[in-house]
């Protein structure tokens, strides 16, 4: 018997680790960089431009995102199921181009209203029905239906466009909230909706079980979580959602075309990625997701009054985008090269020995 | 500025009282949009508006994004707007999506002169030309080439181009009329001012109408690339293609013979007509009623027709002849 | 506590009944004939209702609309089989669209391969720079091309600063490109359908190939076993973009009028085709025969709805439906493979 | 023996190897030598650093400190392609295969045989493969696709990746923890043709009958540290247990004595096409029912079903009386059913997810409080079964995949056992778990149906079979074929009816 080396040593079990802050366990790694950026911009912005602060361009900006924060939010949820929702621009030509027939037809706008956003989630639960049930990637079946629904756009107004809405209509969607100037009441109405939203991501057992799903679906599948009925439900309200924009856009620029909003679906993808929102699932905040959506609105905005024109602007949107991924990669691996123990390394030889 | 009480409140509508003689201030900034950036048509344009701005000692601006939409056309205005622009001169995306920033923009001291392609809630609109005037010389110039007897098709831009679709109409309005009755229109495609598009749109039309014999395309890109279709395919000599568009870009089709004529107005022109317009506009020299006259520098004396419309002329047929004289 | 494992009797073996060769070979060609299938239907049920559709004239047509969406579906291919995404592709085919025209604009004596190389040359730099992004500070793919598509755009748009150039200012030879033939088929549907086979036999055949399928299937799988992952996937982000390249070439040669446009929204469109060809967008699956395939179906599709006379408001939405019936096919058949090959234990 | 040092310097060799993941010291100051001709074998509790040190020498993790030797060279391995191109082969513990591509390729992947043109030489391949799968006795054609594979073939692949590297050093985490003794008997038998044509090999392994039936040393780690290194001759299982785990351990399989009670599950003529075929059983509360059987023989499959993850062709399933939905997991869960699966990276956790996350994931809606679920009550609920199973944590926010595997698979039970179920399933509930926590789950497990708990345990494994089993129920192809009382059991009956051939007959 060989004797034993060292002694037996008690184990620590547990190390004690100190509890996050709670600042920090608000603001994950991912999403603080957008929302530091979104305030140094802010700051920036106002200090270094008059116009920019003022109640009227606030205003400006908030109804030039709106659209986009409105679906921004169901998006959030799906991409975190590690699905993503092509269509919502689509979904949303669409609903403005039905709500211009219903209206011609002379349907009270706000039966109109109904019909729409029932027709959005019959949408939205053709998407899910195609995801779910027949089991088809949600990229490909949403690049479908984009054609599909921004083609029955066309096939239901065609060239025409209806823009006889009541102007009471048509102000109201851009009436302030309680009179304060610069604060569209549909963006307190958004803001809402958002706080709604992160409640149900982040303290629910359902918003846990989103992140289980874009993780690892099999696991949450064994688990108990009805996979295919909670994806098919949240393309059902990206659909509604979607068609809630829709309406509100249509009511917004007062009038239904089928070109609406054409392209749009990737500037909802791209202020969601912003957002910190994993492309693969399983990581995001609504929070973070808002932020981007105004970071990118803020850029905009606070460009367009430089009279910067639309190409320089193109270009500064695709490169905060890739900056808010690779920055922080890179800063992360920066940290992980400085400090290398190199006391007990003696000098080595690469791959292949002699 | 200092002439906002010249200017009528209340928007939209030719009204108020003109002073003639009112001097056009020096400094006035004029703001061009047009429907999108980085297109070489309104490149054209908005040189033109420049040069009349400087002329009278204003300062130009061009604002627009590179996608053709309404809404980010929207975020322009309300740029414009916020950095009290005293003239906004536009080319709407959508004659009604654009019409709640526009007077947003007219309340903060702004008048609007639509071009190339009106909004619903302009101050005055400076059209290139009139509708029937280019409607005429487009039925002219197929009736013309295939000698007043034959099918043919139009390729078009998008299907809800406003002007496009005005001129559409009334091209059938005139077709309607007896003189015209061996000409059949059979056929409106749509290329969305996409070259692969309309190249594709073409292809789908010789193939449905075998006995097509003129393709209009009353837009440039759809012009370029149906010429451009025909040049190198055995279509070449058999099928008339004419239209409107830029004779940089078609000088090459007429002078290989697969284009006879086209026609365009001067785009230098119209830009030039619309910033002198919404100077004067701004000055209270005029305010676009009908009959109204006056004097845009040197293109001469132009008169309001109704709904505060000016035309600056019928379009120029541009031919093997006169091609090379135009630079542009 | 001798022996604690389990029985030692011997595990079925000799000709293996419900395991093994018997059940064993993948039927994934059927992927690719499905689509061809549907090439096949879709032009002969065209050709009935009008024979013009495939007169000397209309098949030239046919070829060369496919040929720039093939293009860009087999190099889309390459990188979807990584399991990554190229949404820049149709901002890169601008790009390099436009240089080439620029170059031949500024240089008017230029030879014609040498403008021709060095607008491949630019859209390699660009997937190059997309594939270094991508690799060595590993973020997702969708996000950096999604960020390079406004980009590239941009920068496009800043360069050709609102211009056009127009054929005048090209050189014969090189527009009259897209008239040569080679035995009946125009030369750059030739050159496309060159680089497709070229593409398909090294990615079947050849170490590097088979790697960019491990790639796909696991990447740290692939890690462990020796390949060099980030080099892999550089190399294909560079060879889309230079195959976007090669697409804005052709592009140029055929249309001869180019501007900072070209290729604007296309990226989606590239995807379908490779989607609808079978490419798996989770990666490690399909095959550039299919994705290329996928291109041809598409074009077909937008050329042959004219003929049947749908009305062009019915276009988008006619498009729309057969993308998904496309892929709803798909995936029947790899279902009922899937059911031949027994086991099947998951729901799709 | 082989136990004679040679006089060259041992082909591999760590020397002082430190490595550190934030503030987890996984390698603390380990030194090992592997020499030619000789299989050396690595053992040491979950979390001891056995596969952090496999990783080291694979060029997955460079050491923070300290080096590694080849023949006596320090080397760096910055990359597993380095350690390859040294001659090293390792077999994770994790299988790394390619879903999408043939076991073949899978195989050959990067080194594949070409042809003059160097084109892949498809032909020579695949020979190639069918040789490897002979030698180990795989049932496999070399185009079958990885994808679906169980976990047995996975690990079987692995193996013969391995294998045909022909490498001067092959290293194996735990290859046997998926196999039945068949298998690994001929794992064994190709491990000591290698070990004779002089490679030096490292195996690593829980079961010690393993252990000391193929090694001829073994080195015990704790905590990341050296302990000990001793020619297997000279060592005995007690000893090397108490140098592991720093005590003795008791009787390895506490089964309690228990009088069942009802019956709380009934299974009748379920049958699935192809995988399983009229299964009926009864299992009342208190009772341990195994299901033993070869690999592939359906039981996971069997477990799945009844839970509703499969669906079924035809069958029917009682709780308690009452009839069970078929295909709903929820439902089954409502019913008092819980199901510990058998590849918990895959079915059982999500790897990114934390600790706490993944404990709770069964019950959050018990958790929240109108409603609303909270990061405290998750952690609160988590922490005091992690001290019931002994988890090794740092933070209960930190990702579960930093865990080891054994913890890992303490948190998989802990999220079950948390739903305080009436049934309760077990796929290889023990699979890669250490001794000492081995003996703590059985404990566990017992102490459950003490408690009037009904269990189902499918296991590999017979001497667990054997210790914890009220009831043994075998399957062969998809079929039960032999039900044996506790005292009927033993191996050789199991073997039987697990072979298919009919149990006592076959003795005569
Ligand atoms: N990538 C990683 N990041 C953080 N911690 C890690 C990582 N890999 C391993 N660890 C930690 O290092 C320690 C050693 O883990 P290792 O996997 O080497 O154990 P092991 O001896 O193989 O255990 P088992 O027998 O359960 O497989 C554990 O505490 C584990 O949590
Ligand atoms: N009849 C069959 N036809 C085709 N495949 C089968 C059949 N039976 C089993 N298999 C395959 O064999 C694999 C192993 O099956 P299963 O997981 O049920 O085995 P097991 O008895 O649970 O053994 P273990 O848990 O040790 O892997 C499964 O992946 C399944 O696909
Ligand atoms: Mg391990
Ligand atoms: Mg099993």
């Amino acid at each position: 018997m060989a004797p034993e080396r060292t002694a037996p040593a008690p184990r620590p079990r547990e190390e004690p680790a100190p509890r996050p802050g709670r600042v920090r366990s608000l603001l994950s790694a991912r999403e603080s960089p957008v929302v530091a950026a979104l305030l140094v911009s802010l700051v920036f912005a106002s200090f270094f431009l008059d116009m920019f602060a003022t109640g009227r361009n606030m205003g400006f900006l908030l109804l030039s995102v709106a659209a986009i924060a409105l679906m921004a939010l169901p998006m959030t949820l799906i991409v975190i199921t590690g699905e993503i929702d092509l269509s919502v621009a689509s979904t949303l030509a669409l609903s403005s181009a039905t709500l211009g027939v219903l209206w011609e037809a002379g349907i009270p706008i706000e039966t109109a209203l109904l019909i729409c956003l029932v027709l959005g989630a019959a949408l939205g639960a053709f998407n899910g029905l195609l995801v779910t049930v027949f089991g088809l990637p949600s990229l490909a079946v949403t690049i479908g239906t984009m054609a599909l629904y921004r083609g029955l756009a066309y096939v239901l107004l065609g060239d025409r466009a209806v823009a006889s809405y009541p102007q009471d209509w048509v102000s109201g969607v851009r009436a302030p909230f309680l009179g304060i100037a610069g604060l569209p009441w549909i963006a307190v109405a958004i803001l809402a909706l958002a706080a709604l939203f992160a409640v149900l991501l982040h303290a629910t057992a359902i918003g846990r079980s989103l992140y289980d799903i874009g993780n690892n679906t099999e696991a949450a599948r064994f688990t108990g979580v009805p996979v295919r009925r909670t994806e098919f439900w949240l393309f059902t309200l990206s659909g509604t959602v979607a068609s809630g924009a829709g309406v509100f856009w249509t009511l917004q620029y007062g009038t239904s075309r089928a070109d609406t909003a054409f392209g749009l679906e990737l500037q909802v993808v791209a202020a969601v990625l912003l957002g910190g929102v994993s492309i693969f699932g399983g990581v995001g905040t609504v929070l973070g997701v808002m932020s981007g959506v105004l970071l990118l609105g803020t850029v905009r905005n606070a460009l367009q009054l430089l009279g910067v024109s639309g190409d320089v602007l193109q270009i500064v949107t695709g490169l905060i985008l890739i900056a808010s991924v690779v920055g922080p990669n890179l800063v992360a691996s920066l940290r992980r090269r400085i400090p290398v123990p190199t006391i007990l390394r003696p000098p080595t030889h690469h791959g292949e020995r002699p | 500025t200092t002439i906002d009480d010249a200017q009528d409140e209340g928007a939209g509508g030719p009204t108020g009282t003109s002073d003639p003689d009112a001097e056009i201030p020096e400094g006035l900034s004029v703001d061009f949009l047009p429907k999108q950036l980085n297109n070489p048509f309104f490149d054209l344009v908005n040189a033109g508006g420049a040069e009349a701005v400087e002329e009278l000692g204003g300062e130009a601006t061009e604002r627009g994004a590179t996608e053709a939409t309404a809404d980010s056309q929207v975020e322009y205005i309300n740029a414009a707007g916020q950095v009290g622009s005293d003239v906004i001169v536009i080319a709407a995306n959508d004659p009604d999506a654009v019409c709640p920033a526009l007077d947003e923009a007219r309340d903060g001291g702004a008048v609007i002169v639509g071009y190339d392609s009106n909004a619903n809630c302009t101050d005055v609109f400076v059209n290139q030309s009139s509708n029937e005037l280019i409607g005429q010389a487009l039925v002219d110039m197929v009736d013309g080439q295939l000698g007043g007897e034959g099918e043919f098709a139009i390729l078009s831009a998008t299907p809800n181009a406003t002007n496009q679709n005005a001129w559409i109409e009334e091209m059938e309005q005139i077709l309607d009329g007896d003189e015209y009755s061996g000409l059949e229109l059979v056929d409106t495609v749509y290329g969305n001012d996409d070259d692969l598009e309309s190249f594709q749109e073409m292809q789908g039309l010789v193939q449905s109408h075998p006995d097509l014999d003129a393709v209009v395309s009353p837009t440039t890109v759809g012009l370029a690339a149906a010429s451009r279709y025909v040049s190198d395919s055995e279509y070449q000599g058999e099928l008339v293609v004419t239209g409107l568009g830029e004779p940089g870009q078609m000088r090459e089709f007429v002078h290989d013979g697969t284009v006879e004529e086209f026609a365009l107005w001067d785009p230098h022109d119209l830009g030039y007509l619309a910033g002198y317009t919404g100077a004067a506009l701004q000055a209270g020299q005029i305010t676009g009623a009908e009959g109204e006259t006056f004097t845009a520098g040197d293109l001469g004396e132009f008169t309001f027709e109704t709904d505060g419309e000016l035309v600056l002329g019928p379009p120029l047929v541009f031919d093997a002849d006169n091609i090379d004289d135009h630079d542009f | 506590m001798t022996s604690t494992t389990a029985p030692t009797g011997p595990r079925p073996e000799g000709p293996p009944s419900d395991k093994g060769t018997g059940r064993a070979r993948p039927q994934r060609p059927v992927r690719e004939l499905g689509v061809l299938l549907a090439v096949v239907l879709l032009v002969a049920g065209t050709w009935i209702q009008n024979p013009g559709f495939l007169s000397q004239q209309g098949v030239r047509d046919l070829f060369l609309g496919a040929t720039v969406l093939s293009v860009l579906a087999v190099g889309q291919a390459l990188v979807l089989i990584t399991k990554n995404v190229d949404l820049s592709v149709g901002s890169v085919m601008g790009l390099s669209a436009f240089g080439t025209a620029a170059l031949f604009a500024a240089l008017p004596g230029i030879p014609v391969p040498l403008a021709m190389a060095a607008g491949i040359g630019i859209g390699a730099l660009c997937g190059l720079a997309n594939g270094l992004l991508v690799a060595t500070v590993q973020v997702p793919a969708l996000v950096v091309t999604l960020g390079t598509l406004y980009a590239y755009r941009g920068f496009g748009h800043w360069w050709a600063d609102g211009g056009q150039i127009n054929a005048h200012q090209m050189p014969e030879a090189f527009l009259a490109l897209g008239g040569v033939s080679v035995l009946g088929v125009p030369l750059p549907a030739a050159v496309a359908a060159a680089v497709v086979v070229a593409t398909g036999f090294y990615l079947a055949r050849y170490r590097s190939g088979r790697e960019l399928y491990a790639i796909g299937s696991d990447a740290h799988a692939a890690r462990l076993s020796g390949i060099s992952v980030g080099r892999r996937v550089v190399a294909a982000f560079a060879a889309n973009g230079a195959l976007a390249g090669l697409a804005g070439v052709l592009f140029t040669a055929r249309y001869g009028t180019v501007d900072s446009t070209a290729g604007f929204g296309m990226e989606l469109e590239v995807v379908a085709a490779a989607v609808v060809g079978g490419v798996a967008i989770a990666g490690g699956v399909g095959t550039v025969y299919g994705a290329a395939l996928g291109a041809v179906l598409l074009t077909t599709i937008t050329a042959a709805l004219p003929i049947w006379q749908i009305d062009q408001f019915w276009h988008q939405a006619v498009v729309g439906a057969l993308i998904l019936s496309a892929i709803g096919l798909d995936r029947l058949l790899a279902l009922r493979n899937a059911r031949k090959l027994g086991g099947g234990t998951h729901g799709p | 023996m082989t136990q004679q040092p040679p006089p060259a310097p041992p082909p591999l060799e760590l020397v002082r190897v430190a490595k550190s993941f934030a503030s987890v010291r996984a390698l603390r100051d380990m030194s090992l030598e592997l020499r030619s001709g000789e299989i050396h074998a690595l053992v040491g509790e979950n979390g001891a650093g056995k596969s952090t040190l496999v990783k080291t020498i694979a060029g997955v993790h460079r050491p923070d400190s300290g080096w590694i030797r080849a023949d006596g060279v320090p080397v760096t391995f910055a990359r597993p392609a380095d350690a390859q191109r040294a001659g090293v082969a390792v077999i994770h513990q994790e299988p790394t295969l390619f879903p999408d591509l043939s076991v073949a390729e899978n195989i050959f992947i990067g080194r594949q045989p070409r042809t003059r043109l160097r084109t892949i030489d498809r032909a020579r391949m695949r020979r190639e493969t069918e040789e490897v799968f002979n030698r180990l006795g795989v049932p496999l054609g070399p185009d079958h696709p990885a994808r679906g594979l169980s976990i047995a073939d996975q690990q079987l692949v692995e193996i013969a990746k391995a294998l045909t590297r022909r490498a001067r050093v092959l290293v194996m985490d735990e290859p046997t923890a998926a196999l039945s003794g068949v298998e690994a008997e001929r794992l064994f038998t190709v491990a000591r043709t290698l070990r004779d044509q002089g490679v030096a090999l490292l195996f690593i392994s829980h079961r010690f009958d393993e252990v000391f039936a193929l090694c001829d040393r073994i080195t015990v780690v704790r905590d990341g540290s050296f302990v000990s290194c001793d020619p297997a001759a000279d060592l005995d299982v007690d000893t090397v247990v108490r140098r592991m785990v720093g005590r003795g351990v008791d009787t390895l399989y506490p089964k309690q004595e228990t009088e069942p009670g009802r019956v709380l599950l009934e299974v009748e003529g379920l049958t699935r096409g192809g995988v399983f075929d009229g299964i009926g059983f009864t299992v009342r509360a208190g009772e341990i029912v195994a299901l033993a059987g070869l690999v592939g023989a359906g039981r996971s499959e069997v477990v799945r079903a009844l839970f509703g993850v499969d669906r079924y062709d035809a069958g029917s399933v009682r709780v308690g009386g009452a009839r069970l939905a078929q295909g709903d997991p929820k439902a089954a869960m409502a019913a008092g059913l819980a199901l510990v699966p058998e590849d918990r990276r895959e079915q059982g956790l999500v790897m990114e997810a934390s600790i706490a996350r993944n404990a709770t994931s069964t019950r959050r809606g018990a958790l929240s409080r109108l409603g609303l679920l909270t990061s405290r009550a998750e952690d609160e609920a988590c922490r005091s079964w992690g001290e019931r199973l002994s988890l090794k944590y740092r933070r209960l926010t930190d990702p579960v995949s930093t865990l080891s595997g054994g913890n890992q698979q303490k948190v998989v039970l802990a999220k079950w056992l948390a739903t305080g179920p009436s049934v309760l399933f077990v796929d290889e509930p023990t699979r890669g778990i250490d001794v000492g926590t081995k003996a703590e789950v059985h404990r566990l497990l017992s102490g459950l149906a003490g408690e009037g708990l009904a269990v189902v345990m499918v296991s590999s494994e017979l001497p667990e079979v054997l210790g914890m089993a009220d009831r043994v129920l075998v399957m062969h192809e998809g079929r039960i074929t032999a039900e044996l009382d506790r005292d009927e059991a033993d191996e050789e009956s199991v073997m039987y009816a697990a072979t298919g051939q009919p149990p006592r007959e076959a003795l005569r």
